[in-house]
């Protein structure tokens, strides 16, 4: 069970802000979020970058019930 | 505050941006040059429509970390520079408001120039942020996005 | 005003400057970018002593001629360049407050700081202006002095 | 008889900081200057430039009532 951080496009696509999600690995978390919110979050994820506790991850990261997963689609700032 | 007396002021917040504040928090003795930026919301649509506001979206937290990274490198390339501010605004913001502000002051002016525009063109490459824009019947997501890259990236 | 609409102002006064009102004057619709250079009077002395104030005499038709200039120059250099200011003090000036402030507004940002950059570097190489050091006891023309050029030049 | 603008340290040495003074070209009226105000002047105007009605000038160039002859000690703006 891990939180996740669901960012501006991915937000609006979840429905959600944050989030507690189970698995292991990110791979399995956002795997989760997929079942949970379906087909437009999905096209959302496709084109995000992924973070865990504020650093670049991989899929394959482990992570627990201290982490946050955030899902970052291309950003606008400024 | 580093081991030079050095300040940075980072703030992501809803509150309107005040560059005045922070040019006079910015002000030091030994500082002769302050450069500011002010990045205002502008008439141009991505999307097409007659846009009357835009609206940003962050994680705070996530937002300030990147911010005080971006900082970070800055010091690391002109070491000279003092105070470094950056502001952010979130929620919705009318046309030609500051979004963003940066504030550098250094004792010569050319390292100053350079850090601020070190500082914004990093923020919008590597600091998490969306922005939609609002028009009198609905609102969309900004189509000039692109990836977030890391700081030491950028 | 220009045939695009462009506005330039130019002021050489005794009164304090003010950065925030150039940059409300400066913000336009179609502008994303403000950049603002202030120069502030710095703890620093050519002459040894220990300097409390500046004190700052010129033409003030002759300065104002060659700022006008200068932004006659800068907007041929970088044509989407909107609002220019170039606004310096004159009569005596503490330390810490600032001298001369630069405001320039455009679309994108990178014009602005390029041509804020070139205006200040210019004006400091081609503008009459004179600044005399002064402390408790007395007072002398700085050191920091170079040969006037002239706007095309520098 | 042309008008002369002195500047800075220019005026500081002359005494004053504008006057009038005979002279059918630039050279003529800057010696008549330096007739009028002495060597500490003469010091100044040798690292000085001279502009007539806000130009660059040359010592040769013909000046007359209407014209101003500025002297621009070493700048030092900003």
């Amino acid at each position: 069970m891990s939180r996740i951080l669901l960012l501006g496009p991915a937000r609006e696509a979840a429905g959600v802000r944050d989030d507690h999600i189970e698995g292991a690995t990110v791979g399995e978390v956002l795997r989760g979020a997929v079942d949970r919110y379906g087909s437009t979050f999905e096209e959302v994820l496709k084109v995000s970058k992924i973070w865990v506790n504020g650093e670049p991850s991989s899929r394959e990261q482990a992570v627990g019930p201290q982490d946050e997963v955030a899902v970052l689609p291309p950003v606008s700032g400024g | 505050m580093d081991a030079k007396g050095n300040v940075d002021w980072v703030e992501v917040a809803e509150t309107p941006l005040e560059a005045d504040l922070l040019e006079q928090w910015a002000t030091r003795p030994e500082c002769g040059a302050i450069v500011t930026f002010c990045g205002t919301t502008r008439r141009s649509s991505s999307t097409g429509h007659d846009v009357t506001e835009l609206e940003y979206e962050t994680s705070v937290e996530l937002a300030e970390g990147r911010m005080r990274e971006v900082i970070a490198v800055a010091r690391e390339r002109w070491p000279d520079i003092v105070a470094v501010a950056i502001h952010h605004r979130i929620g919705r913001v009318l046309l030609g408001q500051p979004a963003v502000v940066i504030v550098v002051s250094s004792p010569h002016r050319r390292e100053a120039f350079e850090a601020a525009q070190y500082c914004i063109d990093t923020v919008k490459k590597g600091v998490p942020m969306w922005k939609r824009e609002v028009w009198p019947t609905g609102s969309a997501w900004s189509q000039e996005a692109h990836d977030i890259v890391s700081v030491h990236d950028a």
